[in-house]
């Protein structure tokens, strides 16, 4: 039973992400004014998939070759993971624990961690560079980031992602928290890789993410895991932050359509607005990104924590 | 064999503990190794704690692998404050050679 | 039966992993303490220990680990001088097993009189541990919070090193700048 | 925590210019900065200089605004001067290409930003810019157009309609849309302003010239300077910035190429209606009323050029290019010297990139407009 339902996780999340890139290289050409290849671009990520399986896989040659293979494999399952506390519809999702909050934020954190193994266990100079410069700049809005997902919890009251939907029937999040969506939203940002806040892919060195030593199977998951991140991100931004798969308005409109189609839309609105910030903004320089997510940030949210925290008290007992 | 009781964690904890301790001697030369296995040893302290508070139906042990948590991280924050300040000095954070720490 | 059967995976699962952290090099010990830390967090799931159980993972797995694993990257640590000293290992060993042997025998002896089946405390774990967290040891919390702003105060003091030639810039000097710098002059016959 | 990491540690990098090119650069960083960066040139040297002294003059083709100055100089030599059809239709090609160089700058600055879309935009109109090339030379990127004592041929007819109708009316809106996203854009402004810095004082010690010696302040433009062909009879000003960071370098550039489409408008209204390209009785043959056997005579038959040195510079857009030649009065060069503009750029980077930081390499060196393969020639 549940090795059927994790298979349709993965399989939709194959999907999913496979239309993203799709969809991805569609906008990203039509906001550049490139020329689409024939059939609609349809062939071009199959070509794409094909020549990266048919690569040859380089190994470092160093001690770490075992951690080298295993590792993309074990990043791509900490973000598919995530996926498995995510309720994409009322009871539709694959284990709905007490802690759903607490364990996306624990895998967010492995996550982070095994980019540093990858960098390592490349085996060369600048993946080693790239891997620190990217969890430098994770860990600079990990904790303001957590600290917006403690803003949705202490509102809510609960750490169950389905009972933090069902408590924004009256109001999103995003509008009483609206800083802490905000503030979220950036981290998504660098979470997804996404312009102003990320590497450049400007041929520069230092943008040389952790992932520059992979080739062929090796990359096909660490690219695969990006998009998944995508969609990950934006379902995670939209649970705690958009109300889910609850309609805007009670209106009797809006209810006719699928609970399942209002998560899917909120979905593809932060992916795009994802995919639109890769093209239209330069990049912040690395420095001046992570002296943002501590010294504005991390102050800024410590502060709305305890301004939720008290209005929540307030209004729950009445008194000061 | 088949339930698991209080003794199989207590059991398991007593094995990570001493493996810690051994390894404090093992790697005596080199720091960091002792720091892996002061926190191999913590670990295996809040599992003690965490096992107890679960089978006796009491929070108390749980608030305290809290505290353990608290205190692990601070002590290995510093600690490798101060190992990186000192390998910039030194060149080196060989155990035997940091005499110059004593007052 | 389920229950024992992750028990025992996770149990060996940790034990290899400990006495890895303890036998190999820099960076693999680290990578066998994480993997350590996650299968003790499993064991705390199953202990019903939720809140724990993610906090190691966040704590230590996440930003613990990370820390550590820079430390023998950014270091060079030369590691010629591991696991030369025989005599060491053979002490070491010997410790660890008369520590073990002690605390197992403490075990065998007392009489398990505490031990009862209720493995699952509470219904909600966190609810739980935040209420006790909040009132009975509402004071230590606060003082633990006390030790890692000390801690962190710390960390930065010593960290913070200066006389590198850096160019810093001014972000609101940055933006200020308009673009009508530009002055568009003649070149005077005298300047040829 | 980083510093202590790759303290001193030697990253050794490919570094892309902004035409393509490629030099080596060995960093040696403490964490983020740059404490000591060693250009390592040679990657695309072919010989350039010993090419043109072993074939005949007509045989150098380079790029349009470099191959000015040796076209300049052999003139000198020959003591001939174009027609003025001739010379107007060289100011206005140069221009062109003027045009299209800054424009690669520009977008490469922005690249080295992080947004890659001017890039593509920028694209589009240097494609324009190279049919315009194409139909005036014969081909795209290499437009072979200039000879010794005029160009290869007259502007084919509509032409230069063509050009100032597109002028007028995309490209200047291409500029304002490019300062409307870039200029005022505050990312922008936080990753070019105040980043490599050359004072004017530095600037002239390394011995800049073009564009980059006009960001820091010094008011200096060989076209006003020592005019050459018809450069004196155009009205036009020369931009000057006041910091000399990547952000004065990428304004003077943009009003530059607003310049340049200024002193292309005047062309057009001043050209004289005459369709000969004449050339000096040295090296004229019978019939100057043809233009077309004229020229193909000029390429079958060398010529040879009297005994004599010179050097000719002219404003390329990245800087002063020379030409020094010696003639011992047969049909090929006896030595002949290049002096490129970006090689003099480029022994500024150590000292500019000292102290930065990593990711501002890229826009340092595309804002310097240094390019790897003039570079090595």
């Amino acid at each position: 039973m549940i090795i059927s339902e994790i298979i349709i996780l993965l399989s939709a999340l194959f999907a999913a992400s496979v239309l993203l890139i799709y969809v991805e290289r569609k906008l990203i050409a039509a906001v550049r004014l490139k020329k689409i290849a024939r059939v609609y671009g349809l062939m071009q990520p199959i070509a794409d998939a094909f020549k990266l399986f048919f690569n040859e896989t380089i190994l470092p040659r160093g001690k770490t070759q075992v951690a080298f293979m295993l590792l993309p494999v074990l990043f791509f399952t900490s973000i598919v993971a995530c996926w498995a506390v995510i309720p994409v519809d009322e009871g539709v999702v694959l284990a709905d624990i007490n802690a759903g909050a607490l364990f996306l934020v624990a895998m967010f954190f492995l996550s982070i961690c095994l980019i540093v193994v990858i960098g390592w266990a490349s085996d060369s100079k600048y993946a080693m560079f790239g891997a620190l410069h990217s969890v430098a700049m994770m860990v600079a809005y990990e904790l303001s980031a957590m600290l917006a997902i403690v803003c949705v919890l202490i509102s809510s009251g609960s750490m169950r992602l389905s009972d933090i939907v069902n408590a924004q029937a009256e109001m999103w999040y995003c509008l009483p928290h609206f800083p802490m969506f905000v503030v979220f939203f950036i981290y998504a940002l660098v979470r997804t890789n996404c312009p102003p806040f990320r590497m450049s892919e400007s041929g520069n060195i230092s943008d040389g993410e952790y992932s520059i030593e992979y080739t062929s199977v090796g990359y096909i998951f660490i690219a695969f895991a990006r998009y998944v991140n995508m969609l990950l991100m934006s379902a995670v931004i939209t649970v705690f932050f958009l109300g889910g798969w609850l309609p805007p308005f009670e209106v009797e409109l809006f209810l006719l359509i699928p609970s399942v189609i209002w998560f899917g839309l909120k979905m593809s609105l932060c992916l795009l607005i994802f995919i639109f910030t890769k093209t239209a903004f330069p990049i912040y320089r690395y420095d001046n990104l992570v002296q943002f997510g501590w010294k504005m940030f991390l102050p800024f949210s410590l502060v709305w924590v305890i301004a939720a925290a008290g209005y929540t008290l307030v209004s729950a007992t009445g008194k000061f | 064999m088949l339930s698991i009781g209080l003794n199989h964690y207590l059991l398991l904890s007593a094995f990570l503990f001493a493996t810690g301790a051994c390894g404090v001697f093992i790697n005596h030369k080199n720091i960091t190794a002792m720091l892996l296995s002061v926190e191999l040893m913590l670990v295996s302290v809040s599992l003690n704690l965490v096992a107890f508070s679960c089978f006796h139906n009491d929070l108390t042990g749980q608030v305290f692998a809290v505290f353990i948590l608290v205190a692990a991280v601070a002590e290995a924050v510093v600690g490798i404050a101060v190992f990186i300040i000192y390998f910039l000095n030194h060149k080196s954070i060989e155990a035997e050679n940091m005499s110059g720490l004593k007052g | 039966m389920n229950e024992a059967l992750v028990f025992y995976v996770l149990a060996t699962f940790s034990i290899i992993s400990a006495v890895m952290v303890v036998f190999s090099c820099a960076v693999n010990s680290v990578l066998f303490l994480i993997m350590v830390f996650i299968s003790v967090s499993g064991l705390f799931l199953l202990l019903g220990a939720e809140f724990l159980a993610m906090m190691l993972l966040i704590i230590y797995a996440g930003a613990f680990a990370v820390l550590l694993l820079m430390l023998p990257l950014m270091l060079n640590i030369k590691e010629t001088y591991q696991h030369t000293a025989v005599k060491c290992s053979a002490f070491g060993v010997t410790v660890g097993l008369l520590l073990f042997s002690c605390l197992a025998f403490v075990l065998k002896v007392k009489p398990q009189r505490l031990e009862n089946d209720v493995s699952l405390a509470v219904a909600n774990n966190v609810k739980a541990l935040g209420e006790v967290l909040y009132t009975d040891y509402a004071y230590l919390f606060q003082l633990c919070g006390m030790v890692l702003f000390v801690a962190i105060v710390g960390v930065i003091m010593l960290m913070i090193r200066n006389g590198m030639e850096i160019k810093e810039h001014k972000i609101a000097g940055q933006i200020i700048r308009s673009a009508d710098e530009i002055e568009l002059k003649q070149l005077t016959d005298g300047e040829k | 925590m980083v510093r202590a990491v790759l303290k001193n540690s030697t990253l050794n990098t490919m570094q892309q210019t902004a035409g393509g090119g490629f030099f080596r650069l060995v960093l040696e960083v403490d964490g983020e900065n740059i404490l000591k960066a060693t250009p390592h040139i040679g990657f695309s040297h072919f010989g350039i200089e010993k090419l043109i002294e072993n074939k005949s003059y007509i045989n150098a083709v380079s790029l349009l605004n470099q191959e000015y100055a040796l076209v300049l100089a052999i003139e000198k030599l020959l003591k001939i001067k174009p027609s003025k059809r001739a010379a107007y239709i060289r100011v206005l090609l140069a221009e062109l290409s003027r045009i299209m160089s800054h424009l690669q700058t520009v977008v490469s600055i922005a690249e080295g930003a992080g947004n890659s879309t001017p890039s593509y935009y920028g694209a589009a109109v240097q494609e324009k810019i190279m049919e315009f090339l194409e139909l005036a030379g014969g081909s795209r990127l290499h437009a072979n157009c200039l000879r010794v004592g005029g160009v290869y041929n007259d502007l084919s007819y509509g032409l230069m309609e063509d050009i100032v109708k597109w002028l007028k009316k995309d490209f200047l809106c291409f500029l304002d849309n490019i300062d409307e996203k870039l200029t005022e854009d505050r990312i922008f402004k936080q990753r070019t302003v105040g980043i490599g810095t050359v004072s004017s004082e530095n600037a002239i010690e390394w011995g800049f010239s073009g564009a980059n010696l006009r960001a820091s302040g010094s008011l200096w433009d060989l076209r006003k300077a020592q005019p050459y062909d018809v450069y004196d009879e155009l009205d036009f000003e020369i931009p000057i910035g006041k910091y000399g960071d990547c952000y004065s370098r990428y304004l003077v550039r943009m009003a530059e190429m607003r310049q340049s489409v200024n002193i292309i408008l005047q062309i057009i209204e001043k050209i004289p209606e005459d369709f000969m390209i004449i050339l000096d009785d040295t090296v004229a043959t019978d019939n100057e009323k043809t233009v077309l056997s004229h020229s193909s005579k000029n390429i079958d038959e060398d010529y040879n050029v009297p005994a004599g040195q010179c050097y000719e510079s002219t404003e390329a857009p990245s800087g002063e290019f020379g030409a020094y030649l010696v003639s011992d009065g047969s049909n090929r060069a006896y030595r002949c010297k290049i002096r490129t503009p970006s090689f003099a750029h480029l022994q500024a980077v150590p000292h500019v990139l000292k102290g930065n930081k990593i990711e501002d390499i890229n826009t340092i060196i595309s804002s310097l407009g240094i390019e790897a393969g003039e570079v090595d020639r």
